[in-house]
């Protein structure tokens, strides 16, 4: 109880620390909303009177302290550029960056784990080769690629889907979900080559440990030791590994959404940025802030589980 | 792993000795070389012998002589660097290297199982001790009902002389100590019952006692299901007790072989004479042996001590204690204590022994008293700044990322004020002392036998002079010859630099000739301490009776 | 937000208005920028006002010929001194919401743009040339004056500015106007939808049912759904893009009615001295840029005006050939006979900019002048160069609106949006002389004559009028280009079978 | 038997061949290329590959080879540097908040939680602000985005290692800390290293393209290979060669790398 404490304690120590710091970086980048929402019809004088409605012109402290203030009652405040709540702005965002994640997560691991053993099991081998080959160059393709190719490929070709629709979740579940699975193809194929890479490497070093021969002399299946045995020796550097990735989709892959006209959090993300709309930004970075810490604590709890030798 | 043992000479094995039984095991001429800098080194070098159903054959030898990969060869579980160059191995009328991977894996833990040499790494960091135990049923009669499994499992547990099995079911092997590690490699052996059962070396870690538990429980086994054993031991005087027949080797050949009675009686080789005669002996000190000549206690030790005012070492009440993860997440932590209100001190200049039952504490107190424990209360008043420690588990204690050149040479870097000649000449002197060639500088931990990775240990913790080690069962994987060499080494460097030891051993013998005083240590607690004469003659707590009483 | 334009002499409307219109359907038209704001006089992105334009009526509306055509009023008067302008009502014409559209609504509408109403948002963009206005009244029930401070016979081309019914709250989330089209619904970064206004006054029209404005920052799979059938009509191809979709689409060509120039601070260093510019003009090949970056397409311009603004246009393309040796003759009469360095900084969004930045990198050098780009973020971009000034030289498209003046004026020396730092006197004179002319050729001929002392003094090098290339799905009739930044929807239908 | 071992060979000799060959291209680049890189013809715009220009030409007319020349050597330099910057930073982190563990642990790691959380995009934005535009800023930009991962990745290592027997020796060979940490423990976590040091090489020549968007970086014209394939992007249809000379270069770096150090 006292350690959930203290990694909550942690956790709103680090929001604060990120809301402070992008603060800060609001102050330092150059334009801001009022310059941002005039464009070209900006002059000096109308950009002023729009940073004074918009309340810039106010004492730096004065303003992150109301938007604090506001922000731990849950009001994240009203976007700059649509004029709505941030909350019910991101709110539609969510679901789609989230499920976006979970089933490229989902590829991920279930394509990685197998391909990864049997690379290492086969390390050197016919296969090994092929792997590797296929995970360094799936790593070296540019996420962009990827997204046009599965398009053109799936969508344009075999017909599978119809590239730039999409359905919203509130819509048709189902059909939600079968939009989202070739974006998270896209998402999956690099991440998983590099987890392949990963897990590659760990499980080799395990399986020349005294305790696989231990195994062997059992009369285990090889596989059996691979994936009893070792996978989760082996698995303690990937969970950081797999929790960064994790960590990365929750946040929203910008390019991706992009591609396939994704309404989600990353691009609403690079949206803000650009049209500089702080309560916006703010908000998603939070977000992100808050998974990334709880990913993170998760995984500490995941090290304790698997390695009964770890204290954390 | 390689298999090329496809031509297969015509002679059937050496053995001459056929009598009724067919032979379980043929072992034909196998050599297995290991590549090194192109050229190949032979670890086993056409070797050859036969064991028969129901027979228990022993196998002797010096530390690096092969034992270790011929047994790994007839489990089929040879590293990758190694490479089987010729022979072949006939089980049950089976030709091994030419099994498919399939049949061979059904064979494996079934009816050929073995026990490894080091049980601290052999053992799976992340299972429970339990279940690693129970796979062996799961895998190989998967017909039980999982509480079937579970009682049997336990039961096998407790039959290696392990105590509290509940507990240790769900415990992890880093919670366990070296002797309970090694007992339940044992019980994971020989819970299926196989038809052979190699033992490599299975009570190096583990006190008289419960030693002769544990070979009692392999006679029963032979006895009683018919199990061939291939038992694989340094001591001698262990296999002279338990097997029938024996063979010696000797850098990866068959030395010598027959009978034990002719061997110990009459060995022909050179080297088997060598070996029988360096049997330490409780009578191989001074004065001889003490139980015949009271008179010997008297004779300076005690002056010898009583004189000294200097003390390198004092524990006083010292408690040590382990966090226990709890099973639940965030529920609380519980504490064990393993080491309970000891205290003691060496003064320098001495030798003090540690012995005890396996699981009583040894490591924990040895650990708690260089500071490697912080869990612990009471007080450790060291006179050494730089104490140095053999670890019981040699293999897990150095680098592998290293090289022995290396690892040798880290704590001269340490101490400062070698030139980069010095370090290295004292290297190569310190390996040679302890019988290790020079080119063993380039090998990794991996690439050497246990005998030699213990005596790498010792190497390291003696190269840079400290005033006080702690040798943690630091001869235990070693052959009698090399054992004498290096206890001679440990004396001769005492006496050099009036070193002062705390020397931990099952070995009551080793203990005899090497230390000044003894404590027993029982549950955690030194029930006993007294100069070593006196309690070799006179034990006063029980369990030392009991200790005594089975090296008799 | 730097596109718009004029007016489109090349007619490319031939062939799609080919096939018989039929009622009803649903279009999905690709837009690449999100909207800035739904309330028509808040938006400021060109991207936001051409899909507006399709919900929003001024009190007059330009027509694919440049003219301005009766929209929410059905006549006008100018007083003879200039000064005041009286409109006429259209009759029974309705908001979106059913109300019928009266004159307080015009004079709410009208006081809003021009800055004049009591309480005002500041987020409300005020055009400069609606600060002339003093008074708008309303006379009676079907008739408003605007009252000017000056003298303006272009003011017209300003009071496009949409009407909007009068205290009415929720302008930015469900906008009300009186266009062709009602808002049905906005998705931030999805699209923008709007259906059929039945009530339309223009009768026939709108033929469409149902408009989806999807937003689409990413060229590449506008391409991708194009082909897949998921966009009927994309504006802004380029050149590549255009190619790769001829044999499924209907592409048409127009012009973007843009400035597109090498614009130079003239005050910094070394582009205060006239002569390094006019060297920069004689230095870089126009017709090599347009080859190279859309594939030969678009307008090659001399001045600050498009060719689709015929009735103002001057053309002057050919004032600075492209003649190194002069460039450097010209350096080195200014001092710089090696040349010298600047950084052009663009807007790293406008990847055709980029790349025209590239091409002129490459030309510069045969002058001995070494430019290097730095790619900079738009935001950035609008508070550094455009409001800060604070740059060397930078490429960017000027957009207008419907008015020479529009075009011209932000190069008077006084003027808010004059980042060039331009400043002649005589400029600034025959500026004033223009907007005051009453008579139409005295007018253009002053217009006229900006054009001329702009590219004499070499302002900024004006490299084109950019081609606009369309991609429409051959099942639609009656897609319309303007002469200003629109994406008319009320013209477009499905062809019968 | 032996065969293992000739398949490390084969892999050894692959990986030093490719990386020699990248190598020679990429120094190669500095001092000749068949064509100035950054000519423009508008003759011969994407052109297919032929004997004058091996790999086509691209939208401006430029010779697509020269470009990966000179481009190669800007993309090595500014990603081995990042990654350089990545890894030994993050390891430094890693390996002390995995030691330690604890209060440093604690703090540490939540400033690697922020950062981790932090947009790129606006990391970028800052820097250039504070730091001004320069080629090689990105290099400091992107190292410090890629020292979290490195960091997390390290940390979890150490944690594991530090309860060996190993370390625990070491301690009492007398091994301060920070000679543990770096001399002992961080040989064994060779493996996993390496491959994020892979895995970061790749990523930051994708990244370092995705940079020069946002004023850092190299700025057009000059070439880098991630440069070249995000701006192939947009012709991948029309003249997909574009891509292939970057990406196969990328890809073969890589491949190189990793063949080389896989033993
Ligand atoms: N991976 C390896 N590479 C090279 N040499 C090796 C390797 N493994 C073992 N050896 C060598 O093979 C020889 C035989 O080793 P083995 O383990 O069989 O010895 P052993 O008889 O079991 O000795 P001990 O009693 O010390 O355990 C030793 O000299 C050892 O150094
Ligand atoms: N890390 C640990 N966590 C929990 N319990 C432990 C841990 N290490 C040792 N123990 C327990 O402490 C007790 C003493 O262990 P220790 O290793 O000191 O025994 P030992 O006397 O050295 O035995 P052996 O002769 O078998 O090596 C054992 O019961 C063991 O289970
Ligand atoms: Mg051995
Ligand atoms: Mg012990």
């Amino acid at each position: 109880m006292k350690y959930f404490i203290r990694k909550l304690s942690s956790l709103i120590l680090t929001l604060l620390l990120v809301s402070i710091f992008l603060f800060i970086s609001f102050q330092v980048i150059p334009g801001d909303s009022a310059a941002a929402s005039l464009g070209t019809s900006a002059t000096k004088e109308t950009v002023e009177a729009l940073r004074e409605e918009l309340g810039l012109n106010r004492n730096v402290f004065v303003r992150y302290f109301s938007w604090l203030g506001n922000a731990l009652c849950g009001d994240f405040g009203i976007s700059a550029q649509y004029n709505m709540p941030v909350s019910l702005l991101l709110k539609e965002r969510m679901p789609v960056t989230l499920w976006l994640a979970v089933l490229s997560i989902a590829l991920i691991i279930i394509i990685s784990i197998p391909l990864g053993i049997q690379s290492a099991k086969k390390e050197g081998g016919v296969s090994d080769r092929v792997i590797t080959f296929l995970t360094h160059t799936a790593m070296a393709v540019p996420p962009f690629f990827l997204g046009i190719i599965i398009t053109l490929v799936f969508g344009l070709i075999l017909k599978w889907f119809i590239p730039g629709r999409y359905i919203s979740y509130s819509e048709n579940p189902g059909q939600f979900l079968g939009y989202m699975i070739f974006p998270a193809i896209a998402i999956a194929i690099p991440k998983t080559a590099m987890t392949i890479k990963f897990l590659r490497s760990s499980v080799i070093r395990q399986l020349k440990l005294d305790y696989v021969r231990t195994a062997r002399s059992k009369g285990n299946q090889e596989n059996v030791i691979l994936y009893r045995h070792v996978l989760k020796n082996a698995f303690i550097p990937v969970i950081t590994f797999i929790a960064m990735v994790i960590a990365d989709v929750l946040a929203g892959s910008i390019i991706i959404e992009q591609l396939f006209s994704l309404p989600g959090m990353g691009r609403m993300l690079v949206t803000a940025i650009s049209n500089r709309d702080f309560s916006v930004v703010q908000a998603i970075v939070i977000y992100i802030a808050a998974v990334v810490v709880v990913i993170n604590f998760l995984v500490d709890i995941i090290y304790r589980c698997i390695d009964p030798r770890v204290r954390v | 792993m390689s298999k090329l043992g496809n031509e297969r000479k015509n002679n059937l094995g050496p053995s001459q000795l056929s009598d009724v039984n067919q032979p379980l095991l043929t072992v034909n001429h196998i050599t297995v070389g290991f590549q090194h800098n192109g050229n190949i080194n032979k670890a086993v070098n056409d070797v050859s012998f036969q064991i028969k159903e129901g027979e228990i054959l022993g196998m002797a030898g010096e530390s690096g002589s092969g034992k270790t990969i011929t047994a790994l060869t007839i489990m089929g579980l040879l590293s990758k660097e190694a490479s089987v160059l010729g022979g072949s191995i006939l089980f049950d009328g089976k030709d091994l290297f030419r099994l498919k991977p399939e049949e061979f894996r059904k064979i494996k833990g079934n009816q050929i199982s073995m026990i490894f040499q080091e049980p601290m790494t052999s053992l799976n960091p992340v299972m429970t001790v339990g279940y690693q135990t129970e796979e062996m049923l799961l895998l190989h009669e998967n017909q039980l009902k999982q509480a079937e499994r579970k009682r049997k499992t336990l039961a096998a547990l407790k039959e290696a002389g392990l105590k509290d099995t509940e507990t240790l079911y769900y415990q992890y092997p880093h919670q366990l100590s070296g002797g309970m590690r090694q007992r339940v490699m044992i019980a994971m052996a020989m819970i299926c019952k196989p038809k052979l059962l190699i033992a490599d070396e299975p009570t190096t870690a583990l006190d008289v006692t419960i030693q002769a538990q544990i070979l009692g429980l392999i006679q029963k086994m032979n006895q009683e299901y018919g199990t061939s054993v291939l038992f694989i031991s340094h001591d001698l005087a262990v296999i002279k007790n338990t097997c029938t027949r024996a063979f010696v080797m000797q850098e990866g050949e068959i030395a010598e072989e027959g009978t034990v009675r002719d061997l110990f009686n009459g060995p022909k080789k050179a080297y088997t004479k060598k070996l029988m005669a360096a049997i330490p002996d409780l009578s191989s000190r001074k004065t001889g042996f003490p139980f015949s000549d009271p008179d010997a206690v008297q004779n300076g030790q005690a002056v010898l001590l009583s004189g000294k005012e200097k003390n390198i070492l004092e524990v006083r009440n010292l408690h040590v204690f382990y966090e226990e993860k709890a099973k639940k997440l965030f529920s609380k932590k519980t504490r064990k204590q393993v080491v309970n209100n000891v205290s003691l001190t060496i003064s320098q200049g001495e030798i003090l022994g540690i012995v005890g039952e396996s699981g009583s504490g040894k490591s924990s107190l040895a650990k708690a008293v260089v500071g490697l424990i912080d869990s612990k209360t009471g007080e450790v008043i060291l006179n050494e700044e730089r104490p140095q420690m053999v670890f019981q588990d040699p293999y897990g204690s150095l680098n592998p990322a290293k090289k022995v050149g290396w690892i040798l040479e880290e704590p001269l870097k340490l101490a400062g004020g070698y030139s980069q000649r010095e370090r290295k000449s004292k290297v190569l002197k310190i390996l040679n002392e302890v019988g290790l060639p020079d080119e063993y500088t380039e090998r990794y931990l991996s690439q050497l036998s246990g005998g030699q990775r213990q005596r790498v240990a010792i190497g390291a913790s003696l190269i840079r002079n400290s005033k006080f080690i702690v040798l943690d069962e630091p001869v235990s994987a070693l052959d009698v010859t090399v054992q004498a060499r290096i206890l001679e080494l440990l004396k001769k460097l005492q006496k050099e630099y009036d070193l002062s030891y705390l020397f931990i051993s099952h070995d009551l013998k080793v203990i005899y000739q090497m230390c000044d005083r003894v404590c027993v240590m029982y549950q955690g607690e030194i029930v006993e301490t007294a100069f070593v004469e006196e309690l070799f003659r006179k034990p006063v707590h029980p369990y030392s009776k009991k200790l005594l009483e089975a090296v008799l | 937000g730097d596109k718009t334009g004029t007016d489109d002499e090349k007619t490319p409307a031939d062939d799609m208005s080919s096939g018989t219109p039929v009622n009803g359907g649903s279009v999905v038209v690709g837009i690449s920028q999100d909207l800035d704001s739904l309330d028509p006089h808040k938006a400021v992105a060109a991207g936001t006002k051409e899909v507006l334009f399709n919900v929003f009526e001024g009190l007059y509306k330009p027509d694919k010929d440049g003219n301005l055509v009766p929209a929410v009023a059905e006549s006008y008067e100018i007083s003879p001194d200039g000064k005041v302008y009286t409109f006429k009502l259209r009759q029974g014409l309705k908001f979106h919401n059913g109300n019928l559209v009266t004159a307080d609504d015009i004079v709410y509408s009208l006081k809003r743009c021009a800055g004049l109403l009591d309480t005002t948002d500041p987020a409300v963009v005020v055009e400069s040339a609606l600060t002339n206005v003093s008074e708008v009244n309303k006379t009676d029930e079907t008739t408003v004056e605007v009252v000017l401070k000056e003298a303006d016979t272009e003011l017209i081309g300003f009071l496009t500015s949409a009407v909007i019914p009068e205290n009415y709250d929720k302008q930015d989330t469900a906008p009300v106007g009186t266009g062709p089209f009602k808002f049905v619904s906005y998705t931030p970064l999805e699209s923008f939808v709007v259906e059929k206004n039945e009530d339309y006054y223009v009768a026939g029209k709108p033929y469409l049912d149902k408009v989806t404005f999807k937003i689409e920052p990413n060229a590449d799979s506008v391409i991708m759904e194009l082909l897949a059938g998921s966009i009927d009509i994309f504006p802004y191809l380029t050149d590549a893009q255009a190619e790769q979709l001829k044999d499924t689409f209907t592409i048409t060509e127009g012009h973007m009615n843009l400035v597109q120039g090498l614009f130079l601070n003239n005050k910094a260093e070394p582009f205060h001295n006239v002569k390094v510019r006019q060297a920069l003009n004689y230095a870089i090949d126009k017709q090599a840029i347009l080859d190279l970056v859309a594939g030969g397409k678009g307008t090659v311009i001399g001045s600050n005006m498009f060719p689709g603004f015929a009735k103002y246009y001057e053309d002057l393309a050919d004032k600075y050939p492209y003649d190194i040796e002069k460039a450097k003759t010209l350096l080195a009469e200014a001092g710089y006979p090696d040349g010298f360095t600047f950084t052009i900084t663009v807007p790293s969004n406008y990847k055709f900019h980029v790349d025209t930045a590239q091409v002129i990198v490459e030309q510069l050098k045969q002058a001995g002048i070494t430019a290097r780009i730095q790619q900079i973020e738009w935001a950035s971009w609008i508070n550094d160069v455009y409001v800060g000034r604070n740059y060397e030289a930078t490429i960017i498209g000027l957009d207008a609106k419907l008015a020479a003046r529009d075009v011209l004026e932000r190069y008077n020396s006084a003027a808010d949006n004059n980042f060039v730092n331009y400043s002649n006197p005589q400029y600034d004179e025959t500026l004033a002389k223009a907007i005051e002319a009453q008579d139409d050729a005295e007018k253009i001929n002053y217009y006229k004559k900006l054009q001329s002392i702009l590219a004499e003094d070499a302002a900024a090098v004006y490299i084109q009028d950019p081609a606009l290339l369309v991609a429409v799905n051959p099942k639609l009739g009656g897609y319309t280009f303007y002469p200003v930044y629109v994406l008319d929807m009320a013209s477009v239908y499905f062809k019968a079978e | 038997m032996n065969t293992e071992k000739i398949h490390y060979n084969i892999n050894f000799i692959a990986g030093l061949i490719i990386i020699s060959l990248v190598l020679f291209f990429v120094t190669a680049g500095i001092f000749y290329t068949p064509y100035d890189p950054n000519e423009m013809n508008g003759a011969i715009k994407n052109m297919t590959p032929d004997f004058a220009h091996p790999f086509g030409t691209d939208n401006f007319g430029r010779d697509i080879l020269s470009r990966v020349m000179s481009g190669a050597g800007t993309t090595f330099i500014v990603a081995l540097s990042t990654v350089a910057i990545g890894a030994v930073m993050g390891t430094l982190i890693g390996a002390v908040t995995g030691y330690y563990g604890g209060f440093i642990d604690e703090i540490l790691m939540r400033v690697n939680d922020g950062l981790t959380s932090f947009p790129s995009i606006l990391l970028a934005l800052v820097f250039v602000s504070i730091i001004g535009p320069g080629k090689y800023n990105v290099i400091l930009a992107l190292g410090i985005i890629f020292i979290p991962s490195f960091a997390r990745v390290v940390r979890s290592e150490y944690i594991t290692l530090k309860q060996m027997d190993f370390v625990k020796n070491a301690k009492l060979m007398g091994a301060g800390d920070f000679r543990i940490m770096f001399v002992h423990i961080l040989p064994n976590t060779k493996l996993i290293l390496l491959s994020s040091v892979t895995i970061g090489f790749n990523n930051a020549v994708l990244a370092e393209a995705g940079m020069s968007y946002l004023q850092l970086g190299v700025q057009p014209p000059d070439a880098s290979l991630g440069r070249m394939l995000s701006e192939a992007q947009a012709y991948l249809f029309n003249a997909p060669w574009c891509a292939l000379a970057p990406g196969l270069m990328i890809v073969l770096t890589v491949l190189g790398f990793s063949l080389l150090n896989e033993r």
